[in-house]
């Protein structure tokens, strides 16, 4: 059941890539993108970039405990986003994807509420901050526990096969995930199914202090696919053109019923692991600067300059938008206020049982 | 009809009645399961809906979610209880706290059915009853039956309810215990109620699962000697019946808890832990566990390990007595 | 010398005492572990000796068995306690039963550590203590000391013991509780004996790992008030001090068992379920527990939800009253 | 850190194969082993199927109460004991491995005290049938979860590359294994640190019912090794000098600290899955006569022959020497008596603690 891709070769060495340094087009096709779209995935880039940087500045704040910055991530999120059908197709995302949830249009309320623990959030701040969900936009609840949602990514893949609806699925998780056992066990259930999963791996060479490496035995992501039986592609995960290109071409693959594939999009991440991490201690500044200059934000940028598509003002209008939409939204989350002590005891089944009931009565005692 | 064919039936008539019922597990098809479990389920409902899955635990587990939270409503299989810590994980961390870490906005309604019990010569792993693991994880409903009835009304409600449930199987009894059960689809059996299965007032007797064949032996030799007991089948071990737990027990002053799991922390202490913190001055005696030892499962002394009859009878004495 | 710094200076006198002692897990090498415990130990002993692991706990263990089966003594971490389901099986089903299974032939000496507890804004995968799913398992011992000396020693008796060790550490109480630790290397603390922290004639409160806080906390109060209680750390799980608590409890009538754990078969079942069978008619009250909640952990209501003194001392008033 | 075997390739698609099917030579290199190891070799295949063939009628019989059979995996099994230096090299079997366990030298009074749980079990009959197990010949305790041996099987041989003495480890398990969790985290974690571990799948095509396309994503087990940055080999697990040859090759490499490697030895199993198996519900009786024509023994044997090695006397002469070896090892494994009661108590831990003393006594009262 492997169709391969028309414009992109699976296992390749060198990842895709359809925007150079200056913002040229590299690609063998035609750019056959129109420029709402092309403005638009711009717009989402900066959005996402703006969104992180008011998540740590949260943090730093002290009104959030804790965030898993994603400057650098943006491009494949953004471009995972824009490949799926909102609130027709399923996303399984990790804690690292703001960028997803930002595209996707979870409101931004919603967002900082879930970081801060207010009100705000539809998950009544039952977890910790930078863990995203969207009941509307079917964004299955980040989790904490890595690679564990890659089993029931797999699971509702499999359930969109037997609706046979043409929906799709796609999960994203780092390059540490994959040396988990859950990740293996959901990745080979999706080959032999070949249920509508598209997997996104974004490569950031690091799981916390643990270089690519020490990671895993094999050099590249994508040469894992072989192993499932599905075509395993890498592409230059901070080109949000290449990586669009290729989701769409990968989700529609999928959505046609010919099965699953992973892709590996390598990335970096700018900032620590976590604000409970200290990078310094396991990577070099120029390493990191390095990585800095290839940011998607003015590659693409660039591309959009060349095509007068964008401009220095325009970009003074839409930091000024975007930043005046989050200064509201945290506001508005943080209005919110929050959450009761006693919601401790709700929902952990349908119906509260009496054990529960009781210890809810010893505790207000 | 017996255990499994109560396994068996139920689950087909859950598929006919509900299209978004689907079995998956190792084995679950043409084989029909090692116990046979769901035979003759592929040949009916086609392998879109009676899966063999690959041989992982965590997998069947894990997807099993993925599906419930889609909108199906999932029986997995786990071929030996003692094979579910490979999917434990899955179980523990996403299975049980879906609900609760999304505030309802995604559940898993979905049963994960596991045969359980020693007494098989299975050894280690295939004799194990690893309800404690579940019974202290919150947002898991746990429910072992011991009766072809209970096996079809609680499997019901299991595949009918909101929650996930682990769906605990005698193995022992499979095929030892038979009764008519009227053919009554909507006869349910709700979670949380205990079954009082004998009445007497010299001493209850409370137990679950397979290790209700050697506590009912044990009232049989008892009231031989003219000793009534109270016979009570827990059935369902998360949401427990405290209640007529306590009234029995404080009713009569003396109670000999059987369960064959590991001693230590198995499910009866936590019984035996309520009894004294609710009604400490209706006993009479103190509340005596009779369970499996705190060793691995053993093979050649695969009976002794259990919680048999004398074993029982003595501690009976020994609240007698006391 | 606080608690991580307990960790980390015995790790690092051990691997110089032992060429064979050996640590892995995730990020203990350059990074010395997300808590620092294992901080200069890759600088000091090497990438040979000082392993980083790729991210998969199953291989962590699983590893760490093959080694100790070979010859080595591994300390593995797992990151967060949390997350040993993700190789939960290989500890349960595998590291537990080497000893058994074989008859003595293949053995695993060897510790896991990990860092538990709550009241860390960690949310439901960073705060649990998995405690139960251990002492549940025969072939594991179980240590979760609370104070710096008790880590030193009882690290050091893990180290150098004959069978696997399950390490459990206070994170909450890492860098707040500290204390002078007499610098020999021969002190060690055998696992199976609690220590009483408190003595008293009006209550005995037992607790254990980072609930240590709260009890003595609690007991303070206590003595504000005039009530004298016995406090009770029982630092070893399994093998647990059963006889000291018995006496203790024997002696006073009243007891309060606190643990943060979730309270349906917490290890606190197990103590109260032994009191009650062996005390009965020493007890004035009931033995009450002070738990955590039968929910999974919390993120906003992260304090709340760990049993604190308010709640211990309310446990206490109605031992007392009764 | 890759040295490619210098005689196979891996990832070939065709399993190798060196001798045909009337015994034919069929190697591009000359066939180099002295007569007496080619002796050896069918005696050693002789033993293992006439073991198994025993294990079966013990079982029957009821002196045993389960049996995995192994005939039709004896090339693959005696080619692994004889690739190891025995006591020196460790191995981490599982239940089908009779053939490794005969072959390395197991005492077959042992491997019967086992089967049917008598005191002759240097294990006191602890676990169930068919869990072979020798201490004295580095042979780890067979277990039943399957692939739980693969992790601990990584973690000697990360132990001996530390130890630097040149040891090896070899772990054999089935085509299902390879779809557990542990399997991938062992796997991946061995191609990490370059471990000495040579793991060898053998592939009948079956985990009890589930045939191998509903079991892999890949076509291959061998391919999965691409995962894990180590070479994957097919060869025909029903030829014994192929295997041999291949192990060897492996083996040594692994001793020369050129790391791990992953064999896929087709084979298949004549027998049902187990005694408590009917494979009649899920497999066609033609495709077990046709598996049975390429077996291991006749094929062996032929060979031998046009070598002028064997004969129907010397068959008949091995043949009654065996079964009488196993005749005399049933009985005294028998005679040896069962294992006391309060046995079960023991070894939980070196020292019996006083909660296992008490329940000893309460179980005894
Ligand atoms: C099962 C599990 N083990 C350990 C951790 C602790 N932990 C949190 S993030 C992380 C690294 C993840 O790295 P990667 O998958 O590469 O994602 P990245 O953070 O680099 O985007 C670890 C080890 C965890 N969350 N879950
Ligand atoms: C973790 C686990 N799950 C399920 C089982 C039940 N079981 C025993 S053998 C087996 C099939 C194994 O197939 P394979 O690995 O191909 O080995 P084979 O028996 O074919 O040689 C299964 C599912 C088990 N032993 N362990
Ligand atoms: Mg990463
Ligand atoms: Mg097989």
């Amino acid at each position: 059941m492997i169709r391969d891709s028309s414009r992109f070769q699976p296992f390749s060495e060198q990842p895709v890539r359809l925007v150079g340094d200056q913002g040229e087009w590299l690609g063998a096709f035609e750019l056959d993108l129109d420029d709402e779209l092309l403005v638009r995935l711009y717009r989402d880039l900066v959005l996402a970039r703006l969104l992180d940087e008011r998540l740590v500045r949260l943090q730093l704040q002290g009104k959030s405990s804790f965030v898993a910055p994603s400057a650098g991530h943006e491009a494949i999120q953004i471009a995972i986003a824009h490949a799926v059908r909102p609130g027709f197709d399923w996303l399984f995302p990790y804690y690292r994807d703001y960028g997803v949830a930002s595209t996707l249009g979870v409101p931004l309320v919603e967002i900082f509420g879930q970081m801060m623990g207010t009100r705000a959030d539809p998950a009544k701040a039952r977890q910790m901050p930078s863990h995203p969900s969207s009941r509307a936009l079917n964004m299955f609840t980040a989790l904490s526990p890595i690679a564990a949602h890659v089993p029931p990514a797999v699971g509702a893949g499999i359930a969109m096969k037997l609706a046979g609806r043409g929906e799709v699925c796609v999960t994203s998780f780092g390059d540490g995930a994959t040396s988990e056992g859950d990740w293996h066990a959901a990745m080979n259930f999706a080959g032999v199914q070949g249920a509508p999963v598209v997997f996104v791996c974004e490569n950031n060479r690091y799981a916390i202090s643990v270089e690519l490496q020490k990671q895993s035995g094999s050099a590249t992501i994508a040469e894992k696919a072989h192993a499932y039986g599905m075509p395993g592609y890498r592409v230059d995960g901070m080109d949000v053109l290449a990586c669009l290109y290729l989701m769409r071409e990968l989700v529609g693959r999928a959505r046609d019923g010919f099965g699953p594939a992973l892709v590996e999009a390598t990335v970096y991440r700018y900032g620590a692991h976590s604000s409970a991490d200290d990078d310094s201690m396991y990577r070099p500044a120029e390493e990191v600067a390095a990585w800095r200059r290839r940011d998607p934000l003015p590659r693409y940028r660039a591309l959009l300059e060349r095509r007068e598509l964008w401009d220095a003002a325009a970009e003074e209008a839409l930091r000024a938008e975007v930043n005046a939409s989050l200064t509201e939204a945290v506001h508005a989350a943080e209005s919110a206020g929050g959450v009761p002590f006693e919601w401790m005891f709700d929902d952990v089944y349908a119906t509260r049982p009496w054990h529960l009931d009781e210890q809810r009565a010893e505790a207000e005692s | 009809m017996n255990i499994v064919q109560a396994v068996t039936r139920t689950l087909s008539s859950e598929m006919e009645r509900d299209d978004s019922v689907v079995v998956l597990g190792e084995d679950v098809g043409k084989r029909g399961g090692v116990f046979l479990a769901t035979q003759g389920l592929f040949d009916r409902f086609g392998p879109d809906r009676v899966i063999d899955t690959p041989l992982s635990e965590a997998a069947i587990i894990g997807a099993a979610l993925g599906m419930s939270v889609h909108g199906l409503r999932p029986v997995a299989e786990i071929q030996f209880a003692d094979y579910v810590f490979h999917g434990f994980d899955q179980l523990v961390s996403q299975v049980a706290k879906t609900r609760y870490r999304s505030a309802g906005q995604f559940t898993a309604p979905m049963v994960v059915r596991m045969p359980a019990g020693g007494g098989v010569k299975g050894g280690h792993h295939h004799s194990q009853n690893p309800e404690t693991h579940f019974v202290h994880t919150a947002g898991l409903q746990v429910v072992y039956p011991s009766t072809p009835a209970d096996t079809v009304g609680m499997l019901r409600s299991a595949v009918r309810g909101e929650d996930p449930v682990v769906f605990m199987e005698p193995k022992r009894l499979y095929r030892a215990v038979k009764e008519d059960v009227p053919d009554d689809p909507d006869r349910l059996v709700p979670f949380g109620r205990a079954a009082v299965r004998r009445r007497g007032d010299d001493v209850v007797l409370i137990s679950y699962g397979a290790s209700m064949a050697e506590t009912a032996r044990a009232a049989d030799a008892l009231a031989e000697q003219g000793i009534e007991s109270t016979v009570i089948d827990l059935r369902s071990l998360m949401p427990w019946d405290a209640r007529t737990v306590l009234e029995h027990v404080a009713r009569v002053g003396r109670c000999v808890l059987v369960s064959e799991s590991p001693r230590t922390l198995g499910f009866m202490s936590e019984v035996a832990a309520v009894i004294a913190e609710e009604i400490l001055d209706a006993l009479l005696a103190p509340p005596l566990r009779v369970a499996g030892a705190d060793t691995p499962y053993p093979y050649a002394q695969d009976r002794s390990y259990l919680p048999g009859p004398r074993r029982i009878l003595n501690a009976v004495q020994k609240v007698l007595d006391y």
